[in-house]
């Protein structure tokens, strides 16, 4: 664990995104104690710009933003991450199974997921949307979070077959070790950071589409989301009449939580591959070679034994 | 005999020389060395063997000659001479005609070290182009009788890697490695993956063209038994020092440091006759 | 562009679309465009309700009903020709009509179920007549387009018939320039009211949406729109304040519905009991529904009989005397009448239950995207949660609202009604019992046999006065039932432009409804009324 | 040659799924299109009138597997039937009219991110740590995460209404008529800028991170260092050696962006009235124009299924070792 | 084929005639290998037979076959003359597994990456019922650890990726010991081991052999070790036994021209390259026709003396 808190640390990409992350947890989980009053309430004028009232300025209808903001955060964040549980326990169950058990049931499986991904994405949940109708932020998440483990599940069967072959897991077989005892302790714990990146990503692919969806008019619009702000944000055109910070909250709010979650998930990447971890960066080796450079030369004694070091230019 | 003609002809010249070499990897939570002040040379037309176990610098070694090495490793000291420049302080430019034309290599892994989406034409032709301004006849054809040379059909070099067996492959890094006639070949773990008999080929085949073109190389290996009876002379390392350095019969029969000589005693002899023979022979040779 | 220069162009956006497509047959009712009815086939006549019903005359002269209401004889101006220069006469209109019957699904206005037979009694007169006596018939025939016979007749498909050379009879028959982006349709060379006419062309630029109108607004390129423009007068007048004009004068009316056949008993108990519905409307606080949800844009509707302002020439002041209170926001009334009733919270959840102790809970539809209206029906929820009832909104798809306000599987709901010629229009097909399950206007489910008398008399007369007579008994009824709870009418979507032309209807000019939309034949006398500023 | 069978029977199968999907999703949801036409606002229509039009639209009631037949019958026939919405025009007319800009939006913004994304990323890699990988890995983290809508709505109101730079609505000229002209080439040019920019911002990241991650891995192969060995110059090495290997799983993404870009496409288009399918997919959804819709399904997985195809013809082509002689 | 005779209670395992076919590629690509052709062979009781032979020749088959991780396609595998094909019930089988165990070629598959040195070994001991509390799994895996000569301070709490290649094949080995098989098949295990430790991994073996009265299959490509450890050997080539027998009457005395090939390849760190590269070269100007003649199915096996004999081919 502290050897993981160090590589975080030293990893400034995954502790700026875990900063960013956290605080919108914190945001999200503390919602009823950062606000005084239902989101949706009507407290002031239309379109009052920011002010020592209402800190981030009031919509269309009065409501207060900052409010808004703030109970949007839960909702995002709550759809975010139940469509990425729905899609990393989805996609891996399927890929998992399909990889570890092979034969027919794999052949259905791997149709079932290329097929799936050739369908396109989201002209298929905005119909969807639209036909169920009324869709709440959680039944988005969950339409979401049925129709996209595809890309979950192949990743996760093409991973299972690699490992499937590996003699750690054969050695398992031999010592007679039940079929979901392999699954789960013996390769699951390999999957790790394919299961890491997809759940991250896949929060990021919600919130973005939900929010997508919401703006496009599909989702709830009692709902109190950033996509529901957007969408109310267009449809009282806040800009064209100058109320830029109702457009502004939910655009940065969303941009920053998605560029948060995409740097955490660039950092899993860089901390699953030991090619990308071991070592940094250039700029740091730079660095200590100029100060071993230094000392050499201040110890002219010395000089045979290092004056060659050669610096890399990339 | 003719090497130790060539070999005492070359003591005055040596294609390589290493002094004081050190290697540090600087890795962001420690930093060690390598390669300790290693000094050697490798005399024109010798085959020089590095041995020692799996981690203790012998590639890093090799890479450093032509500059191969990337971050994190860093030279920290000491001089590469070849053909008495030093490879070490060349520009980009220089160090970049030198490999290659004086330096080539047979990697570790040969079987990966082809490119798997050009064919083996291709793969020469460029190397022909850079150094040489080949067209892609000429190249081709030079091609064709470098492959013939280590015993591949011309007709194949339109093949990707792919399509040849894994000993195939390192001939072919090898023709590579001699189409420019360079001074000094380096040979890392070329043989790790094959099974003796193939491995046996391709030696046998190093050995002889190294007497027809008149090479340097660089052997590195674990396998001492093999070093002993393809090379001239014998370096030994342990964690990144070069503990016993001398000719192939000496390190064999008369292991200095403690290390080559436990080296020795973990090896089970194959053929028992044959080793009492030896034995015999060599204390003749002593007395004699 | 070069010889539209020395003509009169005017811009006009009367709906919003992606894409212009060539079909100009008037009963389609999907890519007709817009200018087809009024422009190319000019109405028999057109009835003005802004002027209680006034008749204007066009290609009919004189509109004549037998004296028991059983059929009407229209008499057609002489010299009409179409745009091809062929005579216009009686039989024209004949075919239409035929036509129509013999194609259901060219009845867009389902006249065949008012008219029984046409008959033409010689090239100047057609008769129609009716199964039942109904002197508002005449209202409903010259919506129905009348074509040229000898075109029709050769088209095999009259549904899918795309009519991309329109012959009409109306003031702007020829398409100049036809593009999926804009077109011009310009002066009938034949057409017979050629002098009051002064616009050469009408241009439609194509504008898929609200922002689009608004930045095509703003640069000055709409002489003639209609199109829901957010803080209107900063974002359009303001610039260029004296010639972006607009006006909204009230249109169809809005109202919360409660539904008396709810199937959810506890509701349905409550909403049975008029004092249950008087407290709901006095919790609706209709001045905040005007001006926070509709910007102040729609006009605000407090006649007990939701009568509303277009129609205030009808109105029954002993009504608003009577029932007034009841249609004004006062919530301290709401929640004294509410106590009085016996509403009170029995098992303690917080909200008002009824006087039996069953809960009442419901949730007002509003369909999704109609975001005026979503905001409103949260005003209203506002109140109704103050008062403690336990009101919630929802927002299903426009078809689930649509179908469960037709087949009354709803509890709550926000309608809107017709507006016509007069106001027998909305109460007929509100409350008429025999309108049950036709339309979402029959939603409430309210009927009265009383009323149903009364709503069939109207039209049996062609007596102004006995219609009034009729028309206050009706007001009275509704006021003191209250089977829907008005809030306001909407506004109808009117701007201009007063820089190239004048002669545009407003407050101060009110000749009739001044909307460009399709589907308001008055229209073709606000683009007669339209003249260019030299 | 059975490798592209396999693959084309592949293709057929998931076609057919997502055509039989198509069918039933509608016929799934409540309320029928005829009747939200014409119940939304206005004047709604009378019932016998409505009875009447959804007869003219082949809305017909019957046995399901009846109908399920018939309409796979106008799939393989590819006769969608009309548009409800733009009635009499037929769903080909309709799409037909709008896929040609998307295509030309979709097909334009891929090639230039994929060629942008993929050099940079090539540099990015190849100069690891340095000032251009940690200026443009990060920022294109960034800009993936930004949702399309957020871009496009910024770019409109930024570079469209307030600074005036660039038109923003439809894709060309109201005034024109499209001809060969360089008034219309240039009209359609600045038209689409806006919108391209935007969706080449979205997908750029995506290249860019992929084969940089790609190649990063392949960095440390034995070919990449026996290139540099060879004494090749950088930039052969890099491209020739590195990259061209490192492009092979991009191929594969190239072909899952598809979707995304499709979607991306849907949403720019929507924002900035652009003509193409996506605008008219929203516009069939909220008009309830399910013979569209359908159409539009069955096109864009098409779409997606021949992207899928070229990147599987491209990986064999550019890949010898799945190539057979 | 009849094998050298010894008492037949001796006999634990005995392969007879075994085929392998594998069907790879898949559509045009569809191609067989014939990996085990007619292979017999026994394993006696507190004995190791070496396998040895070119890369790809069945080795590693053989020794998958016997636990039962592939299923051969023809011929008999008896252990204790039961056929191994009646192992159907879960049961059955583990009962069998836990008598036969192999060690595997690749110590860098073998091992859990996601999982402690200790687990690796604690698990076997818990399933096989060989301890019972922690605490005795503890002390019974440093016992392991220590018999491998690994420190069990220091090896127990890390992960496979701490280890060396000779590290962790120890592991392997001690993982091998510690389900407590009477047969073992150890697959190259000291491929990847530093020279120095090798001998004493194989000293090590040898002494389970002898005092355990453990029955080996040694795989190796390495003819000095099987010379040191096996008491018999066969010679693999193509899926075939081509010479098998007493290890050094085969080794001293090869009649199979492969077999001949085979060890004239061998290196002699004594016969340096430069005094016999003549000799040398004449034989490998040979191999290539040995290598044809090899590969061609068996007709006749000789007998060169009661303890060794070698197959001839058309
Ligand atoms: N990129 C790197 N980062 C960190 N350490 C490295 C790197 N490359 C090599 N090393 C370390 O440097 C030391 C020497 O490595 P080198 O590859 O030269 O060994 P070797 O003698 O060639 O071993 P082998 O026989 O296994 O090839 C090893 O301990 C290795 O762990
Ligand atoms: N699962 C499999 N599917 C298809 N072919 C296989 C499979 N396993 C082994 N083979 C093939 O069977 C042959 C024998 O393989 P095996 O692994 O037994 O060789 P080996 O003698 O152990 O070689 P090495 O010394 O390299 O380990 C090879 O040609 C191999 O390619
Ligand atoms: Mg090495
Ligand atoms: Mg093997």
């Amino acid at each position: 664990m502290s050897g993981f808190l160090k590589m975080l640390g030293r990893n400034k990409k995954v502790s700026f995104g875990l900063f960013i992350v956290i605080t919108y947890l914190l945001i999200a989980l503390s919602a009823p104690l950062l606000t005084s009053h239902e989101p949706n309430k009507r407290v002031a004028r239309p379109h009052q710009a920011p002010n020592a009232e209402n800190v981030m300025g009031t919509t269309r209808m009065g409501r207060d933003v900052y409010h808004l903001f703030i109970h949007g955060t839960a909702t995002s964040l709550a759809v975010g991450f139940g469509a990425g549980l729905i899609i990393v326990v989805i996609g891996t169950a399927l890929g998992v199974s399909a990889g570890y058990f092979g034969g027919k049931y794999d052949e259905v499986v791997s149709l079932l997921t290329n097929v799936a991904l050739v369908v396109p994405q989201l002209p298929l949940l905005l119909v969807l949307a639209a036909f169920i109708g009324e869709a709440s932020p959680m039944t988005i998440a969950i339409i979401i979070g049925f129709t996209s483990w595809a890309w979950g599940a192949r990743v996760t069967r093409s991973q299972t077959l690699t490992l499937r072959n590996k003699e750690f897991i054969q050695a398992s077989e031999l010592a007679c070790e039940p079929s979901w005892r392999i699954i789960f302790v013996e390769i699951l714990p390999n999957l790790s950071s394919i299961i890491g990146l997809n759940f991250l990503g896949s929060i990021i692919y919600t919130i973005i589409t939900e929010a997508t969806l919401e703006f496009l008019g599909l989702g709830d619009p009692l709902a109190v989301s950033w996509g529901t702000m957007l969408f109310n944000a267009q449809n009282a055109s806040a800009m064209t009449v100058g109320a830029w910070w109702e457009v502004l909250v939910p655009c940065v709010a969303i941009a920053i939580l998605g560029m948060g979650l995409a740097l955490l998930n660039f950092g899993i990447d860089e901390i699953a591959n030991p090619r990308l971890r071991t070592f940094s960066g250039i700029k740091r080796f730079n660095k200590r070679v100029k100060q071993l450079k230094a000392a050499s030369l201040n110890t002219p004694n010395n000089a045979k034994q290092s004056t060659n070091g050669v610096i890399y230019d990339n | 005999m003719t090497t130790s003609q060539s070999l005492s002809q070359a003591t005055e010249q040596p294609t390589l020389v290493i002094k004081n070499l050190c290697v540090d990897y600087l890795l962001d939570e420690s930093e060690f060395r390598a390669v300790d002040n290693v000094s050697f040379n490798i005399n024109k037309g010798e085959i020089f063997g590095l041995a020692g176990e799996s981690g203790c610098g012998k590639s890093t070694i090799a890479f450093a000659i032509s500059q191969l090495l990337r971050p994190p490793a860093y030279i920290s000291g000491g001089e590469i001479l070849l053909n008495g420049d030093n490879t070490l302080t060349m520009d980009k430019k220089t160090i970049a005609k030198t490999r290659w034309s004086k330096v080539s290599m047979v990697f570790q892994s040969a079987m990966n070290s082809l490119n798997p989406v050009l064919t083996i034409e291709e793969q020469f032709r460029d190397m022909f182009y850079r150094h040489k301004g080949y067209d892609e006849t000429e190249s081709a054809k030079r091609a064709g009788q470098l492959l013939e040379l280590v015993g591949i059909n011309p007709n194949r070099l339109k093949d990707y890697p792919h399509q040849f067996s894994g000993g195939m492959r390192q001939r072919i890094v090898i023709a590579i490695g001699l189409a420019l006639n360079p001074d000094l070949l380096i040979m890392d773990e070329p043989t790790t993956a094959l099974d003796v008999v193939v491995q046996r080929e391709i030696l046998l085949q190093i050995h002889a063209l190294r007497k027809e073109f008149g090479f340097s190389v660089l052997f590195i290996t674990h396998d001492l038994s093999l070093m002993t009876q393809l090379c001239d002379r014998i370096g030994v390392m342990l964690k990144g020092e070069l503990v016993e350095v001398g000719k192939a019969k000496d390190i064999l029969l008369r292991p200095q440091h403690p290390y080559t000589q436990k080296l020795w005693q973990s090896i089970p002899a194959a053929f028992e006759q044959n080793i009492a023979e030896q034995r015999a022979t060599n204390t003749r040779e002593v007395f004699a | 562009a070069a010889e539209q220069d020395d003509k009169a162009v005017l811009n006009i956006a009367p709906v919003q679309v992606t894409s212009w497509v060539r079909n100009f047959n008037p009963y389609n009712q999907t890519t007709i465009l817009p200018t087809t009815n009024e422009y190319i086939y000019e109405p028999l006549a057109i009835y003005n309700p802004m002027q209680g019903g006034k008749i204007h005359y066009r290609l009919a002269e004189k509109i004549e009903f037998a004296d028991d209401a059983k059929s009407v004889v229209f008499t057609l101006r002489k010299g009409v020709k179409w745009s091809d220069g062929q005579d216009f006469d009686a039989n024209d209109v004949k075919f239409s009509f035929d036509m129509i019957k013999a194609n259901p699904a060219l009845d867009t206005r389902a006249i065949w179920q008012r008219i029984s037979a046409v008959e033409v009694i010689d090239e100047q007169h057609v008769k129609f007549s009716f199964p039942e006596p109904d002197s508002g018939a005449a209202i409903e025939i010259v919506r129905v387009p009348v074509v040229a016979e000898h075109i029709w007749r050769e088209v095999k498909d009259p549904i899918t018939f795309t009519n991309e050379n329109p012959v009409g009879t109306g003031p702007l028959t020829e398409i100049e320039r036809f593009t999926t982006r804009v077109y011009v349709q310009c002066r009938n060379p034949h057409y017979w009211d050629n002098s009051t006419l002064q616009v050469d062309c009408v241009r439609l630029p194509q504008l898929a949406n609200n922002d689009q109108v608004l930045a095509a607004a703003q640069k000055g390129e709409l002489d003639w729109f209609g199109s829901f423009l957010p803080d209107i007068d900063k974002t359009y007048v303001s610039k260029d304040a004296s010639n972006h004009k607009y006006w909204f004068p009230a249109d169809s009316m809005v109202a919360f519905n409660l539904n008396l056949e709810s199937k959810n008993p506890g509701n349905k108990k409550a909403f049975n009991d008029v004092n249950f519905r008087r407290a709901v409307s006095m919790s609706m606080d209709r001045s905040s529904m005007v001006n926070i949800a509709g910007y102040g844009y729609p006009t605000l509707n407090e006649y007990p009989s939701g009568l509303g302002a277009g129609y205030h020439s009808w109105n029954n002041d002993e009504v608003d005397k009577k029932f007034g209170q009841y249609s004004r926001y006062d919530m301290k009334a709401a929640k004294k009448l509410l106590k009085q009733a016996g509403y009170e919270d029995k098992d303690g959840d917080g909200y008002v239950d009824n006087p039996d102790g069953s809960a009442i809970a419901f949730s007002i539809i509003v369909p999704n995207g109609w975001t005026d209206w979503v905001n409103t029906v949260q005003i209203a929820v506002d109140g109704l949660q103050e008062m403690g009832i336990n009101a919630k909104v929802a927002t299903p798809e426009a078809a689930s609202w649509t179908s469960a306000l037709i087949d009354g599987s709803y509890d709550a709901a926000i309608n809107a009604y017709f507006s016509g010629v007069t106001p027998h229009l909305m109460y007929n097909t509100a409350f008429h019992s025999s309108q049950l399950d036709k339309t979402r206007m029959s939603s409430t489910r309210f009927t009265n046999p009383e009323l149903d008398v009364l709503l069939d008399k109207f039209y049996t007369t062609t007596d102004k006065a006995a219609q009034q007579q009729t028309m206050d008994q009706i007001q009275m009824i509704v006021a003191e039932n209250m089977p829907f709870i008005p809030v306001f009418n909407n506004p109808s979507w009117y701007q201009y432009n007063t820089e190239r032309f004048e002669g545009f209807f407003n407050a101060d000019n009110p000749v009739a409804k001044p909307q460009p939309h399709p589907g308001t034949p008055e229209r073709l006398l606000h683009l007669l009324s339209l003249k260019p500023k030299s | 040659m059975d490798f592209v069978l396999r693959r084309l029977g592949f293709y057929l199968i998931a076609f057919f799924f997502a055509a039989t999907f198509n069918f039933f999703l509608p016929r799934l949801m409540p309320g029928d299109p005829i009747t939200v036409m014409f119940s939304s606002q206005g004047n709604p229509l009378p019932v016998e009138s409505i009875a009447a039009l959804k007869e003219t639209f082949g809305f017909v009631d019957g046995p399901l597997y009846e109908q399920y037949f018939i309409y796979l019958k106008s799939v393989v026939t590819w006769d969608l039937g009309s548009s409800v919405k733009y009635f009499p025009q037929t769903v080909n007319e309709v799409l037909g009219r709008s896929m040609v800009w998307t295509l030309f939006l979709v097909g334009t913004s891929t090639l230039i991110s994929f060629f942008i994304g993929s050099i940079s990323g090539i540099i990015a890699a190849w100069n690891r740590g340095g000032w251009l990988d940690s200026i443009l890995s990060p920022l294109s983290l960034v800009l993936q995460s930004i949702p399309a809508v957020v871009l496009a709505l910024l770019f409109m109101f930024v570079f469209g209404v307030a600074l005036n730079w660039l038109p923003y609505s439809y894709a060309y000229d109201i005034e024109l008529d499209p001809a060969f002209s360089w008034e219309y080439i240039s009209s359609v040019i600045s038209h689409a800028t806006m919108p391209i920019i935007s969706l080449v911002i979205v997908q750029i990241g995506g290249y860019l991170l992929t084969i940089r991650n790609n190649l990063i891995n392949l960095l440390g192969e034995d070919y990449i260092v026996m290139g540099r060995a060879k004494g090749l110059s950088e930039t052969r090495v890099m491209f020739n050696y590195g990259a061209r290997n490192a492009l092979l799983p991009s191929i594969t993404a190239f072909a899952m962006t598809v979707g995304v870009v499709l979607g991306g496409s849907l949403i720019t288009e929507v924002v900035f009235n652009y003509p193409g399918l996506g605008n008219t997919l929203f516009e069939a959804i909220v008009s309830r124009d399910y013979p569209v819709i359908q159409g539009q399904l069955l096109i864009m997985t098409l779409a997606m299924l021949s992207a899928n195809f070229v990147a599987d013809m491209a990986y064999v082509y550019l890949d010898p070792r799945l190539r057979r002689d | 084929m009849t094998l050298l005779n010894p008492p037949s209670s001796d006999i634990l395992v005995t392969v007879k005639n075994m085929t392998k076919t594998f069907n790879t590629g898949k559509g045009l690509h569809k191609r067989q290998v014939h990996a085990l052709r007619n292979v017999s062979f026994e394993l006696k009781k507190g004995r190791a037979l070496a396998l040895v032979g070119e890369s790809g020749s069945g080795k590693s088959t053989v020794a998958r076959l016997l636990t039962r991780m592939h299923l051969h396609n023809s011929g008999e595998v008896l252990y204790r003359g039961q056929d191994i094909n009646e192992f159907n019930t879960h049961r059955e089988l583990a009962q069998y597994r836990k008598n036969i165990q192999m060690i595997f070629q690749d110590p860098y598959g073998s091992l859990n990456p996601a999982h402690t040195i200790y687990h690796h070994l604690a698990r076997p001991l818990f399933t096989h019922g060989h301890v019972k509390t922690k605490i005795q799994a503890i002390e019974k895996v440093n016992d392991l650890l220590r018999l491998v000569e690994l420190d069990p301070e220091a090896t127990a709490s890390k992960y496979p990726h701490q280890l060396s290649g000779g590290q962790r094949q120890r592991v392997s080995i001690a993982r091998t010991v510690a389900i407590g098989a009477e047969i073992i098949l150890a697959d190259e295990p000291t491929s990847m081991l530093d020279v120095s430790i090798r001998l004493d991994i194989l000293k090590l073996l040898n002494k389970m052999k002898n005092e355990q009265d453990m029955t080996f299959l040694y795989i190796t490509h390495d003819i000095a070790t099987a010379r040191y450890f096996a008491e018999e050997i066969a010679i693999m080539y193509q899926g075939q036994i081509v010479e098998w027998g007493n290890t050094s009457s085969v080794i001293d005395n090869p009649q199979h021209p492969y077999t001949q090939l085979l060890l004239s390849a061998v290196p002699n760190p004594h016969i340096s390259f430069t005094e016999a590269a003549i000799e040398g070269s004449e034989l490998l100007e040979q191999a290539n026709t040995i290598r044809e003649k090899s590969m061609a199915p068996i007709v006749e096996t000789v007998e060169y003396n009661s303890q060794h004999f070698y197959a001839q081919h058309d």
